[in-house]
């Protein structure tokens, strides 16, 4: 994460030498932090986090960068996580890793089938490709048991836990560098993908897709690719969320609260950057608990649990308002992390206009 | 072949409870052009609100006038708090912000009014109609007819109110609507009102149904196929399309489900709407855009 | 300014981490994974107020638990597996030199996510009348705790009702039993068992499903009137009881032949229904109502003084309450048997397995703790995390839960086989072998 | 004058109609223009003059009548198809990526040259980092030509509307099309940009050999960048020839240059 970083902000020379002894030193930081932070930070905020901001930058690709809306992220969360289940289950020769970058390619089809409405749909009629997505996996997963091996409690869970190619991950340590090595590998690729002619076509069929398709850009096979890598990814984030941050899921830990979870992530940290999917990730993990913490310091046992909890509810509501108010580039703009001279610019120009 | 019809019939009205809900959203789409997520909560906000005053020993007609007070009210701080400040943002940000909105309302609405589930009784009797061998649920045809008395004040309002004609124009031609002096705000105001009320006899009819609770505001789930099949904005098309899905659904869980194990009503809809939609990529009675390049 | 807000929220949640234990005097922490907003409020408000209120009561007036305070503590889950793992893995290692000798999951989805977790750190879970069925079998399953009634026994206790309401067993050969259930893991959870007992029986076993949420029913119940079933086993949750009550009414189904199971059958379930609920009956491990003995203990220490949870104090002995105050009490005392071997100081996770794998409580103390008639004699052993396994019957007269019968058990003879294939198949499974209770020594 | 060494026509429109909703925007159009000719189209507003470009784009499709594009008979074209066959294109109201930088915009009317595959970009393979390079370098060629070097890094929608409309050919030039649809290239210009920007289209046509049909309201340019002049109207073709000939013609002085035949003289 912190690589990147360095070469994103690395544009102006004259602070090369500077800026990669920060990122030296964040890597660092971020190599060392199982030994610095609580199991409890690593367990229940750091890895979760990190999975998140995969699972952000999945849909980023598909919303943030090639404008095509969707509401069903946790559908290929989940698609990732059964298929990665099926594959540890029936395949059992099949190491770990590989056995990710299968469940990705399920999820990418799978993404794949579902986008082939945008093809044809455009703007809001197409999150009813995304939600019959979400609702049909939701039954499809629940209603046959192949896909969960029968157990009788509908869940999934790896009997032989998390290994890499013989090394046993089953500890917070362990889960937290699988996360963090997965995490950062995509993240690189997906870096490079958006910088690439691909990138290039996503954003063109975004930022105005009729002009996209009239100067020689794929339209079709490019949303299609993009719905191929963005539920790859989220379908890799689906399984580590399943194991190695729960441990064992169903299909409610990938419901359409997950999804809505996803989209205020990038919507929150930035549409169409990279690094919007982490800032995002950040809010949304952090903030809940610091308003609980904030909450219980300052009102405990003075106001009724019940009210208290709504309110913060509804704070929560009016934070996301608020920021798409003030700040409907999200956090990438707010802490002053995008280039310069790029102008505020509206988000879907055109892709997003019907009647 | 009267199960066959019976269960048509049944699907159909139910489907009506489903146009109710797709109403108020399609008003908004019209008129402010936010694809508004927020309906599910606004109905569960007024439901809530009409049942803790009749419960605190308010009269019904009290009830209903202190509710639609309350609704005006939460229209014009929308308007003033959220749509405002958010004009000329992508259709995309404003959907975001009312997912914000109906966690707030949610929120505010469990919060001061509780969480407990409270029993509403519209007077109707859910007892059952024969015809013939045909069973007709009482309640969904008395349902039926409001929604349809509903639709027909929504176009008088539309056709035949000064009011009603400057909001058509804004539906229209919001730049033409403003060079006319049409005050946009307002309208919005309006509409959002009028969207609250639709909110609250849906809210009454499904409160009845199911008790007034916080599930009230999962019925949107529901409303979102219907509006896609019968296009974002036509208050037509969202009774047709509610028809549709109404039928559609209750058909396939009779005849279909049984071969797929069941329980297939929470996907079927969105099925159903995306074969529409490749046949009709703007909805039933969505107006294809021209591009213009 | 905007980066300062941010840098101090971000601030407050570091810090807000445990602190330091003070040695002296320390409390038994218990962690309540709760859910006050969302879709499942309406029974967690009274869930959480019954609980609160007995942890209260035992603090306040007996001084605690042979004299350790209890440091009750809720976090909001919005009844969310995901979220409750979150709050399990903050609360895991205990609070202010408290360990934690328990995990209440509030939930038999949490339950599922937390399962082998819990195991992996020696941490008890507690879902009365919850949980994953199999799981009662200690030998596979020693942190687990589906304690009173599981899924199968809620399935056998129900067809036991039936059977004395047709006329004894032999009589529902040929009848046709139809359960609809919420279309999830906890609504199938005891179809095993009741294929089991169609075979033992005879009747004929109906199943239909109602897809989440539920709030239209018509096809499946139109089903049913062609279908024409005898009884219903209605085992829905939340919005969908309601909607199945109205729409039996509606079918011209009658009420009285409906059983609902523990999670259909509270005031949330049947208020909203109005007349469509009267005559309606539900299993109650947990009876509904204020003639209980602790209730008039708790009106006195609590309720009268205002020192009470609940918001509506109209609601004081409803379903929902009463779970709260019977999951408490099995909780304390569970403890109370851990400090009696242990010493009184707060127990940790393997002691609190111990403590809850010896809980007894009989006739007697229920009269002594005041539960007589709400909670049945239970007695946990390391082979069997229930326990109970009874239920009594309780009927809707259209403003209370009025009971029916005493304690109705369920046929542990014809489930345990199925419990221990079960158990058996998961140990093999995760490469478990069941540990041999007789042979450990504490 | 055109060189006449090829003896089919570089494109030919035939008895193309098209309608909106029932009302009609072209009615039975038929011209042709000859390879390396600029060919004007002129008319007031409405007359159909940017249905047709999308129509030979692709954005449209016609009722009736047939496009013949090098020979080829197309029933309508699809967009994709005809940029695959060098039919570029420049917007009346800037269709630019607003999102993207100056140079992305121009490298990504590049994208039917591309050929690494998805897995070669995210990987960098060989492939992939070539023809980056290559594209890259195109790109500042084309951004030299039309001295837009210095906004190269520049998000295109904050520059002013005239660097626009010169990124805009420029995107479409890089592409290296055959035949060139420019719709209002020198709307919004002042004086010295249209010279600058009409110079650059007659180095193209030149230079490049470039086919170029485009619209233009600046009548006094059409008449000096143009070999062959149609005039619209109401979708129907008004008049078809040399731009002396149209200047001449008393049906367009009529029908259409009216009152701005002050101007023509000019």
């Amino acid at each position: 994460m912190s690589e990147i970083d360095v070469r994103a902000a690395a544009e102006p020379l004259d602070s090369i030498g500077l800026k990669a002894v920060a990122g030296a030193a964040a890597a660092a930081l971020v190599l060392a932090a199982p030994f610095l932070a609580s199991e409890y930070w690593i367990n229940a905020i750091i890895v979760p986090f990190l999975i998140l901001s995969l699972a952000g930058l999945g849909l980023n690709l598909l919303t943030g960068y090639a404008g095509q809306i969707s509401l069903g992220a946790g559908a290929f969360m989940m698609v990732g996580a059964y298929a990665t289940f099926s594959l540890q289950l029936r395949v059992p020769d099949l190491p770990l890793p590989l056995a990710l970058v299968v469940a990705g390619i399920v999820a990418g089809a799978v993404g794949l089938a579902f986008g082939i409405p945008s093809t044809r749909i455009k703007g809001f009629y197409l999150i009813v490709s995304t939600l019959a997505a979400q609702f049909f996996f939701e039954w499809l997963f629940l209603k046959f048991p192949w896909f969960y091996n029968g157990n009788s409690s509908a869940t999934i869970s790896l009997s032989r836990g998390l290994s890499f190619f013989g090394l046993d991950l089953n500890h917070p340590h362990g889960r937290y560098y699988l996360t963090l090595g997965i995490v950062t590998l995509l993240t690189l690729l997906s870096f490079n993908l958006v910088r690439s002619q691909t990138g290039r076509n996503w954003m063109a069929i975004r930022d105005m897709d009729t002009a996209a398709a009239v100067i020689g850009v794929p339209i079709v096979r490019a949303k299609l690719q993009a719905f191929a890598v963005s539920s790859f990814i989220l379908g890799i984030a689906g399984a580590l969320w399943a194991f190695a941050y729960l441990g064992s899921a169903s299909v409610q830990s990938f419901g359409l609260t997950r999804s809505y979870q996803i989209l205020f992530i990038i919507i929150i940290g930035g549409l169409g950057t990279i690094r919007g999917a982490y800032l995002g990730a950040a809010f949304v993990s952090l903030l809940p608990l610091a308003l609980d913490w904030l909450f219980q310091y300052v009102f405990s046992g003075r106001v009724d649990a019940g009210l208290l909890q709504n309110i913060q509810k509804a704070i929560f509501g009016i934070l996301i308002v608020w920021f798409l108010i003030k700040e409907p580039e999200g956090l990438s703009r707010l802490l002053g992390l995008r280039r310069a001279n790029g102008g505020r610019r509206s988000l879907f120009p055109s892709s997003l206009k019907e009647n | 072949m009267s199960m066959f019809v019976e269960t048509l019939i049944g699907g159909l009205l139910a489907g009506t409870m489903y146009s109710l809900v797709a109403i108020g959203f399609v008003l908004i789409y019209k008129a402010s052009g936010v694809f508004n997520y927020a309906q599910g909560s606004l109905l569960l906000f007024a439901a809530l609100t009409f049942v803790t005053l009749t419960d605190q020993g308010v009269p019904a007609f009290g009830a209903v006038a202190l509710t639609i007070a309350l609704l005006v009210a939460t229209a014009i701080a929308i308007e003033k708090l959220l749509l405002r400040p958010l004009t000329n943002r992508s259709p995309m940000t404003l959907f975001m912000a009312t997912l914000g909105l109906s966690y707030v309302v949610e929120g505010a609405a469990q919060g001061i009014m509780g969480s407990q589930v409270r029993a509403l009784n519209l007077g109707i009797d859910d007892l059952p109609i024969f015809l013939g061998d045909i069973m007709i649920s009482q309640f969904d045809l008395i349902a039926a007819g409001v929604a349809l008395a509903l639709v027909v004040v929504l176009s008088l309002l539309f056709n035949r109110t000064r009011i009603g004609i400057q909001l058509r124009g804004v539906a229209d031609d919001t730049r033409a609507a403003l060079s006319l002096g049409i005050d946009i705000n307002r309208i919005w105001q309006i509409v959002w009102t009028v969207a609250g009320l639709v909110g609250l006899v849906a809210g009454l009819l499904w409160g009845a149904r199911q008790g007034v609770q916080f599930s009230l505001s999962l019925v949107v789930l529901k409303a979102l196929p219907v509006l896609i099949i019968g296009g974002f904005t036509s208050i037509a098309g969202a009774i047709v399309g509610g028809l549709i899905v109404g039928a559609g659904e209750s058909l396939a869980e009779t005849y279909v489900g049984p071969f797929l194990g069941g329980g297939i009503t929470s996907w079927f809809a969105y099925a159903l709407a995306l074969v529409f939609l490749f046949i009709r990529p703007a909805g039933l009675f969505g107006e294809r855009q021209i591009e213009r390049v | 300014m905007k980066r300062l807000l941010i840098a101090a929220l971000l601030a407050g949640t570091v810090f807000s981490g445990t602190a330091p234990a003070s040695a002296a005097d320390v409390s038994q922490y218990i962690p309540l994974p709760t859910y006050r907003v969302g879709a499942y409020a309406s029974s967690g408000e009274l869930w959480w107020a019954g609980e609160r209120d007995y942890f209260r009561y035992i603090n306040e007036v007996e001084g605690g638990v042979e004299g350790v305070k209890l440091d009750y503590e809720e976090f909001e889950t919005e009844w969310s597996p995901d979220r409750t793992v979150e709050v399990y893995e903050r609360v895991k290692a205990g609070k202010n030199g408290s360990p934690l000798a328990f995990f209440f999951t509030h939930g038999t989805p949490a339950t599922y996510a937390l399962l082998e977790k819990a195991a992996a750190d020696r941490i008890p879970l507690i879902d009365p009348a919850g949980g994953k069925t199999e799981t009662v079998d200690g030998t596979v399953f020693p942190y687990a705790f589906p304690l009173l009634f599981s899924y199968y026994s809620q399935a056998s206790t129900g067809i036991n009702y039936i059977a004395s309401k047709v006329g004894g067993h032999d009589k529902l050969k040929g009848l046709k039993i139809a359960t609809v259930y919420h279309d999830s893991a906890y609504g199938r959870a005891s179809q095993p068992a009741v294929e089991v007992l169609a075979g033992k029986y005879g009747f004929e076993n109906i199943q239909i499903p109602v897809a989440d949420p539920g709030n239209e029913q018509s096809p499946q119940w139109r089903q049913i009137r062609e279908q024409k079933p005898d009884w219903i086993f209605l085992r829905t949750w939340g919005v969908s009881t309601v909607v199945a009550l109205k729409t039996a009414q509606r079918f011209g189904f009658p009420a009285d032949r409906i059983i609902g199971d523990v999670w259909a059958g509270s005031e949330s379930d049947t208020i909203p229904a109005g007349a469509a609920a009267v005559g309606y009956s539900a299993l109650a491990p947990y009876p509904g109502g204020t003639g209980f003995e602790i209730h008039k203990r708790l009106k006195a220490e609590i309720l009268d003084k205002g020192k009470s949870d609940l918001r509506d104090p109209k609601l004081f002995g409803a379903v929902n309450y009463n779970i709260g105050l019977v999951n408490a009490a099995l909780a304390v005392e569970a403890l109370r048997t851990g400090y009696k071997h242990f010493g009184a100081r707060p127990l940790n996770g393997e002691e609190g397995r111990w403590a809850f794998e010896h809980l007894t409580i009989d006739d007697k103390r229920l009269e002594e703790i005041g539960f007589k008639g709400l909670l049945q004699p239970i007695r946990i052993t390391p082979h069997d995390h229930e326990g109970g396994g009874a239920a009594r019957i309780q009927s809707w007269d259209g403003e209370k839960w009025v009971l029916q019968t005493d304690w109705i058990k369920a046929d542990h003879e014809l489930l345990n086989p199925l419990i221990k294939a079960g158990a058996e198949a998961y140990a093999k499974e995760h490469g478990i072998t069941p540990r041999t209770p007789e042979t450990e020594t504490n | 004058m055109p060189m006449r060494e090829d003896p089919l026509p570089a494109l030919e429109v035939r008895n193309v109609s098209l309608s909106f909703k029932g009302v009609k925007a072209i009615s039975d159009l038929t011209f042709q223009v000859e390879r390396q000719e600029i060919c004007a189209l002129i008319g007031p507003n409405g007359a159909g003059k940017s249905s047709l470009l999308n129509i030979l784009n692709g954005v449209y499709v016609p009722d009736s009548g047939e496009i013949v594009f090098e020979g080829e008979h197309f029933r309508r074209m699809h967009p994709l198809e005809a940029a695959r066959r060098g039919i570029g294109r420049g917007f009346q109201n800037n269709a630019l990526f607003s999102g993207m930088s100056v140079l992305d915009n121009v490298i990504a009317g590049l994208s039917r040259h591309s050929r690494a595959t998805l897995v070669e970009e995210a990987f960098r393979l060989p492939r992939a980092r070539g023809e980056e390079r290559r594209f890259r370098e195109r790109a500042h060629e084309v951004l030299r030509l039309f001295d837009l070097e210095r906004h190269a890094a520049t998000l295109v929608g904050t520059l002013p509307y005239g660097v626009q409309k010169k990124v805009e050919i420029a995107r479409a030039i890089a592409a290296e099309p055959r035949l060139l649809l420019l719709d209002e290239p020198l709307a919004g210009m002042n004086a010295a940009e249209k010279q600058e920007i009409a110079a650059v289209i007659a180095r193209l046509n030149t230079e490049l050999k470039l086919t170029i049909v485009l619209i233009e309201h600046d009548i006094g340019i059409v008449l000096k960048l143009a070999h062959h002049v149609v005039v619209l109207d109401y979708g129907r073709k008004l008049a078809d020839g040399p731009p002396e000939a149209i200047r001449d013609d008393p049906d367009v002085i009529a029908a259409y240059l009216g009152s701005e035949h002050a101007e023509i003289a000019a």
